[in-house]
């Protein structure tokens, strides 16, 4: 096969971009904006929560906990628990969410953290309304 | 009743006293230095190598922060341990590591590495990366994205530049029989070298 | 004079290896007189795991098979479930799919035109190409909620309804793509550096490569115009008109030619199916008693074409809630076997990394 | 095509493009023989097996494939789980090889004149092959590796249910007994 002059010089071509803005996210220093529907953190509504520890039935990797709550802010949360969730397990496949039976389980956009001990992977979601 | 990350919570009033900088103008300079050119080992040992090239090409450019990759653990500072290791892999991880020169850091990169992840009942991964080698900094997710790995990273600098005596590689030296242990109930004592003898002359 | 054969490990620590595997290579000089290769590094026992887990629990973890092209075996996996338990998918359910599908194509197809320019030292290249496949990935990341790993299809359907303009974001990205095509034609494809190194290297011909079972780009690059969307349809590809590229030299350049040109025709199937998705309908049928699903006695076996060749899941129930086997076979298995030993004997060293690029050796597949 | 296949054998019609066939293990490579050489399933996609070990036997499956790949042909064939041996088909094709070595290490099923049934995935493994049905995997889990502590105060819904219930009702007993 012949190679031409032409194949040597269109690689070039590229250097067009010098004059372009960057398109770099700049990460620490600017945060990109967040995805609604993107599956991270969780938050539990514990105003609903009925503490029937379907999420915990369903979830494969048994990552989730259900433990004692100090004081009851749903009076039909019939165990008194609610769940709290490893994230030393958790894959995010957000199946819990989908069988929650009152829909206070969700997740939420957040989902970046990086800690420097495996001990603190322990996730109580937070009581927001979703 | 605390939300979030709870033994975090509890620790933060603890952690303000203890970062006070006892360092000299050189140290100080020296942290610096080391913070800002991590070389990273090019070694994909799990899922996780699918988020390295997004964070280190164009769109999330991780070289702002001096971040580069490298071929050899010879010339590497950070090795990335990216998801599940299963023991065939962590042997050679382990060589790698061992064949970095101090000072060295781990990052362990999504749910795998901190209590088995999705693998937590597969027959043929680790559990807990930190039972085998020192992991000085972990990054949540299954994957983590690319802006956590960054955060990582940015966590990774600030331990850096504080010097602290618990960094991973002065771990690994003195709680080496605690690894070597561990390495050996899951290898057994024949296959790996004793990482001992690399620093026998050194004064500890 | 003595001629001294020295055996080195291509990997699985090395910048040049396709992921966490390794080769043994005997090398005289530059020459490769005997290849191995090694897997085991990435195996986490996928077929093990899935007897112990419902088929609800089993379907997000398939998607960790392959890492750079999760949604194949989603699909796959909701294929055969499908087929057992006799469900029907709705119209825009599959629409959906083959979306996805071919998303993931494009996505695949950009990140392996990083790694097999970045073999040939072409730095660039994969810097714009990473760049591209994010922007997908930003899509599917509206759209499933999942960067990397998406677990949105789903025995019965898909998970989510499509966010509001998700389409017109699609086709808008299929524009720019369409012209990026043409920068990496001039970039990397009709570069004289890339023709240099990648053609006569590597070849693969003759009629026998059908009977050993090679798939994808390496049956496509040397002249058969295989490909399961079109021989053996699933989803909606019967209904959908694309070409099916091929080249005749059975070389890397061959069968980067083959992928160029599958790049263009995945943006054609988009957009088909962009024009074509039904407005009203449902995306989900509902599983019969949804989490105490249960699959007969049967097996079956179903095959889709993902972006490196046929990728196989046979799957048989037992009656219970759990799948009694479910074992996978991705194109790279063959692949890195009986045909890389075979091929890099009496190649050079440095066109080992090359020669694994184009032949879309994926490890987490093979060994599972 | 299918009509050799119809009058020779016992064709099950899985769907229009799927067909399954019952053969022996002694019949088995007569049959692949004259099957790759009547028809035009000519090569072996995958080799599966699955494991029925109430019923005492493993099931493989030789999945075969027409030239242009738009129909799938799968021979069954059962073995006796504690008689584990089968003739290799690394001659016949030489993709089969690594399949065999594969199952080899998943299943312990010796194939008679493969040669490089060495390890494939794992390295010195040294307990029952891991994919037979009778290996557990969380106890050789919980044999090999640790968890990470710190979960122990997990709850059994169901048991602080019933106590909820009980203490509601000695509560509402007690007034009513003062």
């Amino acid at each position: 096969m012949k190679f031409e002059l032409k194949n040597s010089l269109a690689p070039l071509s590229a250097l067009s971009k010098i004059f372009e803005h960057p398109q770099t996210l700049c990460y620490p220093e600017v945060k990109s904006e967040t995805v609604s529907g993107y599956r991270g953190f969780h938050i539990n509504d514990l105003s609903t929560c009925i503490g029937c520890a379907n999420c915990q039935d369903v979830c494969m990797n048994e990552a989730i906990d259900m433990i004692a709550i100090d004081k009851d802010k749903n009076p039909k949360n019939n165990s008194g628990c609610i769940p709290r969730i490893d994230y030393g397990r958790c894959c995010w496949c957000s199946l819990c969410t989908d069988v929650c039976p009152p829909d206070s389980l969700k997740l939420e956009s957040e989902c970046i953290w990086a800690d420097d001990d495996a001990n603190r992977f322990l996730y109580q979601p937070k009581d927001k309304p979703c | 009743m605390d939300e979030g990350f709870i033994p975090y919570q509890q620790s933060l009033e603890d952690e303000e006293q203890s970062i006070k900088s006892t360092q000299s103008v050189i140290e100080q300079a020296i942290a610096w230095f080391r913070a800002h050119s991590m070389f990273v080992l090019a070694y994909g040992t799990g899922c996780g190598a699918i988020e390295m090239p997004p964070t280190f090409t164009s769109r999330y450019d991780i070289e702002r922060l001096g971040v580069v990759g490298v071929a050899t653990p010879r010339q590497a500072d950070i090795l990335i341990v990216s998801g599940y290791c299963s023991p065939k892999t962590l042997k050679r991880v382990i060589r790698s590591y061992e064949q970095m020169s101090e000072p060295k850091y781990i990052i362990g990169l999504g749910s795998c590495t901190i209590n088995g992840g999705m693998y937590w009942d597969s027959y043929n991964t680790i559990k807990k990366l930190d039972d085998f080698l020192p992991v000085d900094m972990y990054v949540n997710g299954c994957m983590p994205r690319p802006e956590a790995l960054i955060e990582g990273f940015v966590k990774l600098q600030e331990k850096i530049r504080a010097n602290s005596s618990e960094a991973g590689y002065i771990q690994y030296r003195t709680r080496y029989a605690h690894y070597r242990a561990n390495q050996e109930r899951l290898f057994g004592t024949q296959v790996q070298p004793r990482y001992e003898e690399n620093f026998a002359g050194m004064n500890l | 004079m003595e001629r001294k054969v020295i055996t080195i490990y291509h990997g699985p620590q090395h910048p040049g290896i396709t992921g966490n595997m390794s080769v043994e290579l005997d090398l005289m000089g530059e020459t490769i007189t005997r290849a191995r290769t090694h897997v085991g590094y990435l195996h986490r026992g996928f077929e093990k795991l899935i007897e112990r887990r419902t088929i609800i629990q089993a379907f997000t973890i398939v998607c960790r098979i392959c890492v750079p092209e999760p949604d194949p075996n989603e699909a796959n996996f909701a294929l055969a479930v499908e087929r057992l338990a006799g469900i029907e998918v709705s119209e825009r359910a599959s629409y959906i799919r083959v979306m996805v599908l071919e998303m993931a194509r494009l996505g695949a197809q950009l990140l392996w035109m990083a790694g097999q320019s970045g073999s040939v030292g072409l730095g660039t290249v994969g810097q714009w190409s990473i760049y591209d496949r994010d922007l997908i990935l930003d899509l599917f990341e509206q759209l499933t909620g999942g960067r990397v790993y998406h677990m949105y299809i789903y025995p019965g359907g898909v998970r989510r309804e499509l966010p509001d303009g998700f389409l017109e974001r699609l086709s808008a990205l299929l524009d720019y793509l369409q012209k990026r095509l043409d920068a990496y034609d001039r970039l990397f494809f009709d570069n004289a550096s890339f023709q240099k190194r990648a053609i006569g290297v590597g070849v693969v011909r003759g009629e026998e490569v059908l009977r050993r079972g090679f798939s994808g780009q390496v049956l496509r690059g040397c002249g058969f115009a295989r490909d399961l969307r079109r021989d053996n349809p699933y989803l909606l590809y019967d209904q959908l008109e694309f070409d099916i590229p091929t080249q005749s030299a059975g070389d890397v350049y061959a069968r980067a030619l083959v992928r160029r040109a599958e790049m263009r025709e995945s943006i054609r199937i988009l957009r088909q199916v962009i024009a074509q998705m039904p407005e009203e309908g449902a995306i989900m049928q509902k599983l019969p008693k949804h989490r105490k699903f249960t699959l007969p006695k049967e097996d079956t076996y179903v095959a889709v074409e993902s972006a490196r060749g046929e990728f196989g899941y046979y799957m048989a129930g037992d009656g219970s809630e759990m799948i009694r086997r479910m074992q996978v076979k991705g194109p790279s298995l063959i692949h890195a076997f009986s045909l890389l030993e075979p091929l890099l004997v009496g190649e050079e060293l440095s066109n080992v990394a090359l020669i694994m690029n184009s032949l879309g050796i994926c490890p987490p597949e093979i060994e599972r | 095509m299918m009509s050799y296949l119809e009058e020779h054998y016992e064709l099950i019609h899985k769907t229009p493009r799927l067909f399954a066939l019952h053969v022996t293990r002694e019949q088995l490579l007569d049959t692949l023989h004259q099957i790759t050489t009547h028809t035009s399933f000519d090569t072996l996609s995958q080799l599966t097996c699955t494991d029925w070990i109430e019923e005492e036997r493993f099931e493989l499956g030789y999945m075969l494939t027409n030239a242009l790949r738009s129909h799938n042909l799968m021979l069954k064939c059962s073995i006796a789980r504690d008689k584990v041996t089968m003739p290799s088909l690394a001659l016949l094709f030489a993709q089969a090889e690594v399949m065999e070595r594969e199952l080899h290490e998943m299943f312990g099923i010796g194939f008679e004149g493969n040669e490089t049934l060495y390890d494939f995935a794992l390295e010195g493994w040294c307990d029952i092959p891991p994919m037979r049905r009778e290996f557990d995997t969380l106890a050789y889990v919980n044999a090999h590796y640790d968890f990470r502590e710190g979960r122990e105060d997990n709850l059994d819904v169901k048991e602080e249910i019933k106590k909820r219930k009980a203490a509601a009702k000695s509560a509402k007993e007690t007034p009513s007994g003062a």
